[in-house]
């Protein structure tokens, strides 16, 4: 068999890669770890053939530092944000209900603003929409987006805002409101091959049969949108 | 009043006895392993024995067949442990005064000026423990077991590492502990025979966690089967004699019932009776009445009995006008002197040889 | 190499990162102070069954991944948690409130600072304790006039070591109480959210080394009162 | 409520991490233990300048946030550093790597061993250690055969504490050598791995489980030991 | 050999003094916190004083002012420590064999049996010292002292919580240890002024950090000087005598330069010379030789020097025939019996008033 590649990749893909990691024709190690740490490792000399990032930000500073070059870096995926709540809850017909439904006391769940990309997604979206100031006394930001999944299936928080993809794998949560995609910076999630071997892996995410499985997980197709 | 019953089992020791006090200093006397710290600890709450019962003044301490046990900080006992024991982590004064807020509101007994006046403990107040010398430490821990005003107070070997001057100021504090107006019973442990027969009214004798003897200072100390126990130097007599003159040159006259003593040193005020200690040893007979000795103290004796000894000497019982004195002379003075049961002698006694520790109560 | 000069030149929310911590770092070290001394004192001196267990309870919070803790936190304490929303009821408000992140740092200091009491209860002889109590001290006394001043170093020394945990505490602390600036946006909190940012390692620095003047601070402190007990006790002046 | 059913069906990737987890923290604890003895035995006897900040150089691990501590060895011994890249050309590959997270969790688990060490050093009295020099022991010995078996309850929390530091950390460790299945991940990886998935909880949990067992066995084990030493010292049989 | 200078500086508590040995057993004496334990202490190398000499046998341990210390495990002093500082985690047996490593190779001293079956710690043997009773504890650390083979033995009060059987049978074995092919000298502190006087051959005696009288033993116990110090019922002189015979009834005849002495318990063979000590106050004075007495040890002296003392006594120094006596008698017996310098008059030992433990040699 041939020698297993090492890949770095972002937490949140998790799901799609174990099956995407199936259908590969070469066996695959799959080192999960938050972008910001692993884009680090990867400038450190980590031993990975594949770096596949849920922030463009540090795939643009992995190139910086001359790890990679820009035009390498291959997009296979992208998400949407989209508002959840607890299953059972009524969906809200547009964003300027948001505060209204939380109430006084009820917090809203999203990624670290400035450290979680989802987070700054979530921003963006919330200071398009005229809401980021008014809510930023009922904001519960976490280290990850699963993290603010967990707290919303779990109820202690009414609502919470996370990409579709891992809305789709939770039960215990309901989409409540798409947010409209032009309201915050393009979701990316960029990949890099880091050795002539990981080139193989990096074309193989963009053929059809693996965007299919990131469609079935909720994400959306590289080339959505464009 | 205290009574005891102790049974206790360590590997390799057994301890099985039963004794009672009655008030006034009760000396603990037995050779090294004998079982007296495990005794001493037992009734201050420290060792739960296997079968016990402990009674003091009426109050049941400990009662194991019925179930009772009084924890140590109600039974009021003051111990002086073998090693202090001082807390390492408080000055002397207060290591001193630890035990103060628990005594009973009005209770009375030792005042910390007198007692640190006594142990001579001044210089030493500000002092960590740490920095004491042996002799220090074992006053500031007699000091410490006075000033909490127990009950009873437990000595194990408390003077045994101090010097023999600073003894003999600590032994008549003692003294008046057990006779002042509190009268402070004392269990006191102690290889100095000279201490005991000075402080003690009775004497319980251990052997191996076996009770060997017990009873008054004066039975005890005349029972010839104790003599091994205690050693031969230290047998010896306890007359009571009453004080009548203090001379100017330092000696007193003491009236006794065969006639006068002169001795010196006596610190009691005339009237008192006090309590001397004769040595067997430190006993001469003589035929004659004997003129020209240094010793005026020569009183009229009758021979009671003679006891020959294992060894060279023999112990001889005198009749001092119904007082009984002990000399102790070798078999061939016996034979010289023809000493026999019933003849009439003078005993010597050297006037300095009544130790200033002798004279008690 | 750090400088320390941009120390000056933090924002707001650092500094209140800074006060934050250290407000949770405080009231966790001095809220588990007696409850650790009494566990310590438990685990030191009394035979019971179920002492293992007990002692691998208290080691717990050390070998769970942190994430862990502050996920059982969340079970257990969480808004929706029977316990939590008793509590919540009583007005002690946990979750996305400082003071879950005072219980968080709290559980994860906890172990340390067991030991270390532990192990200074073990040293005391107990024969000192026993002179105190046949001079009339009840076990309250003795525990509080004998034992307490003697295990000293070992409580300073749990105190030290739970406070810096507390200070560090990050895992259990962002997943039971998130990263809320302002409200439980801890130090850590706070560093680690500035190296997700490109960029943002120099900042992440400057943050830690100002946590760790304050454990010198700390630690310095406690050397110093240590060392003057040790000094009284060994009669030198 | 967590099943322990499921331990068994754990897969593969559970198990590597398990035994690696113990590989790490057996060798991080063993490894750690001379130098924090003697690193605690300087703290404990020794007077010179600078001491406190030695002392507070041995809590830094404590204080910082676990990602720092493994950003700043990432610095050091990453492949491109220079420290790094003598180690690697000398054979000694930490970053990526297990001993790399032996590394880790030596580190995050010194401040906890030299602090149960030097309390039990403290407690040490030296005029035993005296009496044993007029008897004619040289310094080494009076340690080896004096000082050491007296501190040994000290020496054994150290070592657990160590140990279960080791097993639980997570922080450090992934941020100095990643997660790499079957290389560098660790059980707390692991576990932080299976949260990543909605519904992977409960595999976590059972992961989480089986640490606390093998804490929970060390933690037995060490307090068989300790019992068995204060009976010989007590002279109890 | 021994020469010692030191000068240390305690709060409160200044010691300077000086003094040398000769081999043997030379004894410190000296009150409670009179610096003994500090002395010793600093012999030891376990305190440096701030200024200091001590050269045993001509090696130097410590010259402060030439920068050198031999640090303690390289002095090869034995030391039995006040508090006896066993190795709580060793048992008896390993406590005892702790230093016997370090013993040079071929070095000749105590033997493990010997030592063991002298002191009584064969049940003992696997016990922890945790478990000891007080006397135990110290033996077992004399014994601890004796196996490592030491060049010179420091003793801090190793028998004070001995009791006395046990006591006498130790003593001879350390005169043992001083007197074998070894000839290893001690320097032995005590209270107790009858071990000193058994033992001891040099006597350094101690105030308050200062040497007040160092010297042979005889010559400093016969200081007038010296007798507060060692208080006044210890005072005496130590003669020398030579065993003549021993009867069949235990008495044995010794005889001394003024004449011949009965006396009981003499255990060594005739022909030896044997030292006595008669206690200050066991003697009395007569003008006339006395008749029919219990006591036939009378010798005829001369009064060499009458010294009032403090209170009621006087102290009388005699020459019997060369050797020195002191005689203590009240200052109304000087009066009486007129006694001066000069006169000669008759000196009466009672036969058992010498203490077996005071024959020593
Ligand atoms: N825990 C124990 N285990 C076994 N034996 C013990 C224990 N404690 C005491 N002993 C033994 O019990 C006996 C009595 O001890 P104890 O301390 O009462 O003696 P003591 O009369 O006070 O002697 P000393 O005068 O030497 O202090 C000793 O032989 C001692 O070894
Ligand atoms: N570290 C110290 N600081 C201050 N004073 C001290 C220190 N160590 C000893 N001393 C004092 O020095 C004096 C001499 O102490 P040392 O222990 O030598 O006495 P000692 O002659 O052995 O007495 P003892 O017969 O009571 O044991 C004592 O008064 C003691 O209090
Ligand atoms: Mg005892
Ligand atoms: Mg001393």
């Amino acid at each position: 068999a041939e020698a297993p590649l090492t890949v770095f990749a972002a937490a949140s893909l998790r799901g799609a890669l174990e099956e995407i990691a199936a259908a590969f024709p070469a066996p695959l190690i799959l080192a999960y770890g938050g972008s910001g740490t692993m884009a680090r490792q990867v400038a450190a000399g980590a031993p990975a053939d594949v770096v596949l990032l849920a922030n463009s930000d540090w795939m643009d500073w992995l190139a910086d530092q001359g790890i990679t070059a820009a035009e390498e870096a291959q997009i296979i995926a992208r998400n949407h944000l989209v508002l959840i709540a607890p299953a059972g809850t009524a969906p809200l017909s547009q964003s300027a209900d948001l505060p209204a439904r939380l109430g006084p006391t009820g917090r809203l769940t999203m990624g670290q603003r400035d450290a979680v990309p989802a987070g700054s997604y979530a921003r963006d979206w919330l200071t398009h929409d005229g809401m980021w100031e008014g809510l930023q006394s009922q904001l519960a930001e976490t280290d990850n987006v699963r993290a603010a999944l967990a707290l919303v299936a779990r109820g202690d928080t009414p609502f919470g805002v996370v990409y579709a993809s891992d809305a789709h794998a939770e039960d215990d949560v309901q989409i409540v409101y798409e947010v409209p995609a032009d309201t915050h910076a393009p979701i990316t999630y960029p990949a890099a091959a880091l050795t002539p071997e990981g080139i193989a892996l990096v074309d193989f995410l963009i053929t059809q049969k693996a965007q299919t499985i990131l469609e079935d997980h909720g994400f959306l197709r590289a080339d959505h949108g464009s | 009043m205290l009574e005891v019953t102790l049974r206790h089992r360590f590997d390799g020791f057994d301890l099985d006895l039963s004794f009672t006090t009655e008030g006034g200093i009760t000396a603990l006397f037995g050779r090294s392993g004998a079982g007296k710290t495990t005794v001493i600890n037992a009734l201050a709450g420290l060792l739960r024995p296997d079968v016990g019962r402990v009674v003091l003044d009426g109050e049941v301490l400990l009662d194991t067949q019925r179930g009772i046990w009084v924890p140590p900080h109600r039974r009021r006992l003051g111990y002086v442990f073998q090693d202090a024991r001082l807390f390492p982590h408080l000055d002397v004064r207060r290591n001193l005064t630890f035990g103060a807020r628990y005594a009973p509101r009005g209770s009375q007994g030792a005042g910390f000026e007198d007692t640190v006046a006594l142990l001579g403990l001044e210089p030493l107040l500000d002092r960590a423990p740490a920095t004491l010398s042996g002799g220090e430490k074992q006053r500031v821990a007699l000091g410490r077991a006075l000033l909490c005003h127990p009950r009873l107070l437990l000595m194990d070997e408390p003077l045994a590492s101090l010097d023999g001057p600073r003894k003999q100021e600590i032994l008549p504090y003692l003294e008046r502990l057990r006779d002042g107006g509190l009268g402070l019973p004392i269990l006191y442990v102690s290889h100095a025979v000279d201490e005991i027969a000075r402080l003690a009214d009775r004497l319980v004798l251990l052997q191996n966690g076996r009770l060997k003897a017990q009873g008054a200072l004066f039975d005890v100390m005349a029972d010839p089967a104790a003599v091994p126990l205690l050693g031969v130097r230290e047998a010896g007599a306890v007359l009571e004699a009453d004080v009548i003159a203090h001379a100017e040159d330092g000696l007193s006259t003491l009236a006794v019932r065969a006639g006068q003593l002169e001795l010196p040193g006596v610190q009691a005020p005339v009237g008192t009776r006090v309590r001397l200690r004769v040595l067997a040893q430190d006993v001469i007979l003589s035929r004659q009445r004997p003129e020209g000795l240094s010793s005026v103290n020569i009183l009229p004796v009758r021979v009671d009995a003679v006891h020959p000894g294992d060894g060279p000497g023999a112990a001889i019982a005198l009749d001092a006008g119904g007082d009984r004195l002990l000399a102790r002379v070798t078999a061939r003075a016996v034979r010289d002197l023809d000493l026999r049961e019933g003849m009439g002698c003078y005993a010597i006694i050297k006037a300095t040889t009544v130790a200033p520790g002798s004279i008690g109560r | 190499m750090v400088s320390f000069g941009p120390i000056m030149d933090l924002d707001a929310a650092a500094w209140a990162a800074l006060v934050l911590s250290l407000r949770v770092a405080s009231v966790a070290m001095l809220c588990s102070l007696p409850l650790a001394l009494w566990v310590a004192w438990i685990l030191a001196r009394k035979e019971f069954r179920g002492k293992g267990l007990l002692s691998a309870l208290v080691h717990l919070p050390l070998v769970l991944p942190p994430v862990v803790t502050g996920y059982l936190l969340l079970l257990s304490f969480g808004r929706n948690a029977p316990l939590g929303r008793l509590l919540e009821s009583l007005g002690i408000g946990l979750a996305f409130h400082w003071t879950g992140a005072v219980l968080a740092a709290l559980i994860m200091g906890f172990p340390l600072m067991v030991r270390a009491m532990r192990l200074a209860i073990e040293a005391v002889d107990p024969r000192i304790e026993d002179a105190a109590a046949t001079l009339g001290a009840p076990r309250l006394s003795v525990f509080r006039r004998v034992t307490l001043p003697l295990i000293f170093p070992g409580i300073l020394a749990g105190a030290v070591m739970g406070f810096a945990k507390a200070m560090g505490e990050f895992g259990a602390t962002i997943t039971f109480v998130a990263n809320i600036p302002g409200q439980t946006q801890t130090l850590p909190s706070a560093i680690w959210t500035a190296l997700q940012v490109p960029g943002g390692e120099n900042r992440a620095l400057v943050m830690a080394a100002l946590a760790g003047l304050v454990a010198l601070a700390a630690v310095l402190l406690s050397e110093a009162l240590a060392r003057r007990v040790a000094k009284r006790i060994s009669g030198a002046r």
